[in-house]
């Protein structure tokens, strides 16, 4: 459990945004998460971007699936509404919430089981649709919350806790995502607040779809016998205990910070080695075609290409194709939406 | 009995050929004339080349229910000649094609040759219009057999092809080909004949998907997610005609959203979100769409989410007959999803229904919080009833429930005497108070969770409150009981106590049973379910009787059970009469139940 | 009552904090001295850091229900602090974490401080051993307290650490800090302490879920598809664990194909297609998956494929309680999926039945060809249980049903005098015979579909036909019920008129109430359901019993309702005692409900 | 209703194959989808490539979701047991029933509605997975059975029976199976015989999961008013029956010819065209990036790349992944997979 959060007293001297709002005004409840979880420095991040955009919270719905990753939504803007809904249902009932009112800000947050495993379908189809939403996965390569099984993200041959070797290939989220038409695609890393806030800052700013993949290290189920640096007593005491898994050690969050245009190497708490490459003005973000070859050589080569990998800045939203007038559908009161009895009289004779 | 707007007409045809327009025509044509009809089409799951029938029942009565004994039978399709000439019954009539003549196993009927295709063939050129005007040239001939007014006809034919003249001369052509022909060659009109008459004056004649959707756009609905699946696609497609005509503002924007899912999950999703989030949302399955939703059902049944959910039942189990009706999904929708689960169930009986009980539901909906089920199915949906117009009250104010506005927010404190929590009951009828997104700056927000959570929706793992949350939500069903529609009573002996207890598209089947049992002198009460809970009503009238015949198109009995559970009748009151083949219920089937029951002698007799 | 080999000792910790070993070590310690033990987790939805207690009835009778009343608590996180120390019965004790001294607001416990910390500070300079072995020193401490013998507890760490020599030292090292503190602090022994006993003599300890996944393994189960959920996970786990162990062959090979599915959805549909192709193929899940899956079931009864589902219950509705138990999916599973369905489903009551009861699955779904759902649930699942050893009847013949062999294909019509049909019922029994993929070059080949079909497979859209075929199926439901285990009846007193009808977990608390209510003169007649459909003895025991209390663990009060209309019993007969706040229940709640039914006056006093 | 196949009487002048079989033995009951219907030429190039390949029927399972298209294995293999499951699910099944007998063919079929939308998760999943089958996809772009709703696979602005366009980017079921490691990946049209025969026989002896995008008009709801070859009476007349398809013309089946290399432009019922561009050596389909790009590259000329586009020849199935003997699980008698008496002692002694 990590203390992200502290209690909501205000501090004078605590900076404001133009809403005279500080950061705490945007953070929710104590994190439940494991000491150095990735998710919980992506919550910061999202709460820093939205500090620093001086969004009003309760403006902002924040849905989720379920997973440690969907409770994360518990631990960031408390002002706003939250809807922890079924595992890999967010899609669906984001753009249900969407059609119903177009006026909030849409923050969909996901696991990598909750959207590559069950939620698949919701997904490609949330894209194809152009729903207006920002769509976060925290992105660990397994399932956290049921104790670490390989998620469909897991890169192949990365051991897991038990030492097997994943024999499939993973699934890339952003690939997918381009493919089925998203307007703005990113990727990045938990820890490196530099390039990932901006990017969540844009996400929320984008008119459409907009995806980011955030690689988010899990703690706890990263540390298998195949790492580097093992932590002996650790390993060989949960080994004890079978299949239960018992003592969780508290980790430093891991950060990293690098310039555009390099490369750099992350080692995880299992100590394997993440190579992330920067994407720099170098490459085109607007070309579809490019932004997928990019994703495709950077991985033939064993590297995550990061930053905003594609953007469409001229695309329609849902709303747009139904045609639905500016004021938000669940404001027209029914009174006004129901045709009434006089209409119904010529309805009536059609029918005859 | 059969004789003057008094038969059954079925036609046998093959989809996809046309012949369901000229169908319609015909049955419109004789409603129009003021004649009670009603036509059931019995199609198969495919698009083209399948035998597929068209029944039309003809009843100056009024009687509205399918019946067995087919007087005319029109055999257009050679596959199923056999099995349609054998349906006729004795002293009946045939008409066929009779360009290749037939060998007839039957000597008790009367056959009418008509040589269509040749007649076709010689007028006109192009195979596709040959096609088309052969199912018009056999309802010509029976304008001249059973004495159509051809005035009547042409309006209905010109009200269908408005603004395509052409097509509509055409039509007549052949209509006229058909006619002349009969009346030549046959002794016009059959006993079997129609006259102008009354009792469909005043009524419309239309499907109960198209009134459903109708019905959502009366109510205000404004989100509607779905996923095609026969019987339930016509529901949102008749949505999405009637707000396009009353649901377009003068710069053309739309006051609705539908959005076609990809599967039912992602359509109760979408729904569940719009109801969550403030605006009225539905969407429209059947059978298998009802599993693929159950556990959204759960999730908007815990954490008190308002939603429409059309059922348009069909034959089960599996994908079982998905062209056939029934009742079968009454125990899958009263506790649809694990766990511990009870939902608001309405049973409309006839289009009329399908539309104002849509308003009935969103009310319910809003008000109770939860999934609210409106439980039609395939006969109901599909078919052409004749029915009473739709009517709507100007001053009917749609009940919202209890959704906290920016101001009754702040002063909820002092007004109530307790602060604000989400699944607070401070009112005593189970039913908390919500907020919606983007209400108020500071407050009102909270999570909605599938999890255990407390009176402020806060996360629990604390089994005492769990228990405690899930009692409230139990008893908010007691209010629901108090809510829903009360049942249709129609006591024929006051002191009788044998009861019946029925719902939905078996009314007019059970209504015309229990009149000719009246009239054999066997008088007996009967009830129609219109919801579930159960109201006091229900109970009363269980109370009263000593024998109570539950009569269902399921296997299992199911509303039995219900009855039996939730509404604690003792069971050996309650007895079944069930039928589940996937058509629709005829009187003559209530009748023998009945009397099997009351006096087994004479139900021996009859069989 | 409480005092030697008899009282409740309850560990407050962190998860995560590597507590749970320790606290398994003590009761697998208490275990191997001979001593009945029962230890239940109350474990959080979460991985580290939040409160997570573990409670350990020692009872030399042998009774290992839960019981209320906490006579130590070793109290060791500070945030529950408070509730722990308000759970101790007067006169009880604490053991706590001395290093920060705390304020009391009880005088009437006797409070243990133990400075932990400090000595671990003092002791180990590597955070990750500080934190290990906190518990450890507890756990020595306790050793000292209860009269705990070393060389058993040596020996159980040495097991759990077998391999890690090292380790073994590091730990007894921390035991006896532990020890000798208390020894020189505290008069030890303390009043409730244990001795080595005879109770657990024989006996194992291991979980229902582990012992499922061996029993898969020893049923001949080849195809497992899975997809993670709490509480369910370690069942295919363990089942991977023992085909690991029993399933590879000499060249490496494994006899057993274990996918992890994308979701509950593919997961049933893997199961199913495995077992329409002829291997014991299953599933195992928890109610939100149990929703998901209702689809395939329905076509799995419908399409009549043989595939077992584990469904290890849940505290619901919805996502619920993940972490906690219940008996909850009674009716959803019993009558899963849309349309007409029954399904057959198996109550294990402890891990040993959770073993035997898997070969019973698998052959019941062969034999009746429809999917069999083992109703386990998280108590049971996931709890070490104190059980009678696993035993296998070698001579036990797996019954792999009507599956015809190439010559017994090409014999059929002979033998039978019937053609073979896929769905033909030629033995009476409703049972069909059927064939496997790639039996015969031109015989026994069919099309396997959720429509409606004949007695051949063919499809139809006749609705007699259907119904022939469903009332057929509804028929193989009586044939089940023949074939089902048979309830376990305790006869206290054979000319009582009140009965107790209970199943699953709740065995240990509902034995001990009996006895308890037996010790006051209170006899009662209990049957355990093993199995739906109910068996004669079921309806027999109803018949016999004026007053039926049916003890289960849901809201609803599930399985008085599967009793209702299934066994037909009337339902005044049937009461309820529920119990749904998601912990184990205890004997005192037994003998509760059932004063308050026999004895009301006494109830009341008791109260 | 077409009669692609005649009554099982055998013509003694009939063809044989190896196995002395005609091409009779390989069909299965009379089609009853609509006369012209893309689907049935596909159904009759997989009885062809069945009896060039010699292969004994029984020892084929085909298996299907639901749809007009899984109505399809109805009308092939009469002698093949077959199983039409739920719908979108035809994957799941598959691989139960692979997994239970590694030794038969398993041909899957499925439409564009059955895997691009309720079944995309399990049509995904069981690509990654390698499962060893030939999966085909009737693609005509809507949802024949359901009355011609749009499907996920349908191109952007493509008008409906209807009318109204099509607002959402197609999904390339090709791109994707690529993209999610499918060892085999083509695409053809239902009535290019010459090419979809081969590519249905290479599909089925691929060992591993092949995948095969077949275009299959579908007669009955392309036929649209935006079409430059309206059938006045036709469409005049089914809108007069409001939301009702009644009239169903009898079409010819399309079909086309054309050499590798070349493109070919194909006129459907509706009269919209289709180019189809045969990709030729010039192509290596060896290489995944460049069967992506030349996937792309033709989508933004507005063709469609048809051929083998993808091949992996070194791949595992899953059945290698699970390290599953030879012998067919459902083979191993239940005696001989039961540890027995003797090793349970061993295993309660561990429980003690
Ligand atoms: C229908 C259903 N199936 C399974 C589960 C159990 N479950 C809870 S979280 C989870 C996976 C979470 O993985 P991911 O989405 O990657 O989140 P993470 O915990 O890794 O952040 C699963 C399978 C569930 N809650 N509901
Ligand atoms: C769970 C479920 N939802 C909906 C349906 C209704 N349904 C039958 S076929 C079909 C779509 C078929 O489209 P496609 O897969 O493209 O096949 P096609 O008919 O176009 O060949 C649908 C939605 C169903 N049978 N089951
Ligand atoms: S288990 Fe992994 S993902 Fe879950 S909270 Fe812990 S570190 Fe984060
Ligand atoms: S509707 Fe379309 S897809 Fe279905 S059978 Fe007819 S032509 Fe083929
Ligand atoms: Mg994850
Ligand atoms: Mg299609």
């Amino acid at each position: 459990m990590t203390y992200i959060t502290k209690p909501l007293a205000h501090h004078p001297a605590l900076p404001r945004n133009a809403l005279d709002l500080t950061r705490r005004d945007y953070e929710g409840s104590m994190s439940t998460l494991c000491a150095g979880c990735g998710h919980d420095s992506i919550t910061a991040a999202i709460i820093e971007a939205c500090f620093e955009m001086d969004l009003p919270a309760h403006r902002i719905a924040k849905l989720s699936g379920i997973g440690c990753s969907s409770k994360a939504p518990t631990y960031f803007l408390g002002r706003s509404h939250g809807f922890n809904s079924v595992h890999g249902r967010m899609p669906s009932v984001t753009t249900g919430a969407n059609m119903a009112n177009k006026d909030l800000v849409y923050i969909g947050v996901s696991g990598d089981g909750d959207t590559a495993s069950i939620g698949l379908g919701q997904f490609a189809h949330a894209v194809r649709r152009k729903l207006n939403m920002t769509y976060i996965v925290m992105n660990n390569g397994c399932y956290g919350l049921t104790k670490g099984q390989f998620s469909a993200t897991n890169d192949k041959a990365s051991p897991s806790k038990k030492g097997e070797a994943n024999p499939f290939d993973a699934i890339d989220l952003c690939q997918m995502a381009i493919q089925l038409g998203a307007g703005f695609v990113g990727r990045s890393f938990s820890g490196d607040k530099k390039q990932l806030i901006p990017l969540i800052k844009a996400a929320i700013s984008y008119k459409g779809f907009a995806f980011l993949d955030v690689i988010s290290p899990c703690v706890t189920f990263n540390n298998h016998s195949a790492s580097t640096k093992s932590f002996d007593y650790v390993r060989a005491h949960n080994h004890a205990v079978e299949n239960k898994l018992d003592f969780v050690e508290s980790q430093e969050e891991i950060t990293v910070s690098y310039a555009e245009g390099t490369t750099a190497a992350v080692t995880l708490h299992d100590g394997s080695r993440l190579i992330l490459n920067k994407l720099d003005h170098g490459h085109d973000f607007r070309d579809r075609d490019a932004a997928i070859m990019t994703i495709r050589q950077n991985a033939n080569e064993g590297q995550v290409a990061t930053g905003l990998l594609y953007v469409n800045e001229t695309g329609d939203d849902l709303h747009d194709v139904l045609q639905t007038p500016d004021r938000p559908l669940n404001e027209i009161p029914v009174s006004e939406l129901c045709p009434g009895s006089k209409a119904l009289e010529a309805v009536n004779a059609r029918f005859r | 009995m059969s004789g003057t707007n008094d038969f059954v007409i079925k036609f046998a045809t093959v989809n996809g050929s046309g012949s369901a327009s000229a169908n319609t025509i015909f049955a419109k044509t004789l409603f129009r004339m003021g004649i009670p009809v009603s036509p059931k089409n019995i199609f198969p799951s495919n698009i083209q080349g399948l035998p597929t029938w068209y029944e039309v029942r003809v009843s100056e009565a009024g009687y509205t229910a399918r019946r067995d004994g087919i007087d005319m039978m029109v055999a257009m399709n050679p596959q199923t000649y056999a099995n349609d000439v054998a349906e006729v019954v004795a002293g009946g009539w045939l008409l066929y094609d009779s360009t290749m003549p037939r060998l007839w196993q039957r000597t008790d009927i009367k056959v009418l040759g008509l040589p269509i295709a040749e007649i076709c063939a010689r007028i006109w050129k192009d195979p596709r219009q040959r096609q088309l005007f052969k199912n018009m040239v056999y309802v010509g001939a029976l304008t001249g057999l059973i004495d159509i007014d051809l005035k009547v006809l042409e309006s209905v034919i010109a009200d269908q092809l408005k603004g395509k003249e052409k097509l509509l001369a055409a039509n007549m052509q052949a209509v006229q080909i058909g006619r002349e022909y009969a009346l030549e060659n046959f002794t016009c009109p059959l006993p079997i004949k129609v006259r102008t008459a009354e009792g469909a004056k005043g009524k419309i004649m239309v499907t109960g998907n198209e009134a459903a959707g109708l019905g959502a756009v009366y109510a205000g609905a404004t989100v509607c997610a779905w996923y095609p699946i026969t019987p339930s696609t016509s529901l949102a497609e008749g949505y999405e005609k009637h707000a396009r005509r009353f649901r377009v503002t003068k710069d053309g924007h739309r006051n609705y959203a539908i959005v076609q899912a990809e599967d039912e999950l992602a359509a109760i999703g979408i729904a569940i979100g719009g109801g969550w989030n403030g605006a009225r949302s539905f969407t429209a399955t059947s059978g298998p769409g009802i599993s693929l939703m159950s556990e959204f059902l759960g999730l908007a049944y815990f954490a008190e989410i308002p939603v429409v959910l059309y059922n348009i039942q069909r034959g089960g189990p599996s994908t079982g007959m998905p062209t056939r009706t029934g009742q079968p999904d009454i125990i899958s929708c009263a506790y649809a999803s694990h766990g511990d689960t009870k939902h608001v169930l309405l049973f409309p009986s006839n289009p009329t229904e399908c539309f104002s009980m849509s308003a009935d539901a969103f009310d319910l909906a809003e008000r109770l919080q939860t999934p609210v089920m409106v439980m039609s199915d395939l006969d109901i949906g599909m078919n052409d009833w004749m029915t009473d117009p739709f009517t709507w009250d100007d001053s009917r104010v749609a009940d919202r429930g209890k959704v906290l506005s920016r101001e009754e927010l702040e002063g909820f404190a002092k007004a109530k005497g307790k602060p604000w929590g989400r699944y607070l009951d401070v009112d005593g009828d189970a039913i908390p108070y919500r907020t919606l997104p983007g209400t108020h700056e500071t407050m009102g927000s909270y999570f909605t969770r599938g999890t255990s959570h407390d009176e402020y929706a806060r996360y629990t793992e604390d089994g005492t409150i769990h228990a405690r949350v899930i009692d409230r939500i139990r008893k908010k069903f007691d209010t629901a009981a108090t809510l829903v529609p009360k049942p249709e009573i129609d006591t024929r002996d006051p002191a009788g106590k044998t009861g019946l207890i029925y719902f939905g598209a078996t009314r007019p089947a059970v209504l015309e049973g229990l009149d000719m049992l009246e009239r054999e002198g066997v008088r007996i009460n009967a009830l129609r379910l219109k919801a579930f809970p159960f109201t006091e009503e229900v109970k009363a009238f269980c109370a009263a009787h000593d024998r109570i015949l539950v009569v269902e198109q399921n296997r299992d009995a199911q509303m039995r059970q219900l009855l039996m559970v939730e509404a604690e009748v003792p069971q050996e009151k309650l007895l079944s009469a069930l039928n589940y083949d996937g058509t629709p219920m005829t009187a003559a089937f209530v009748r023998e139940v009945v009397l099997k029951l009351v006096e087994p002698a004479k139900a021996q007799a009859a069989e």
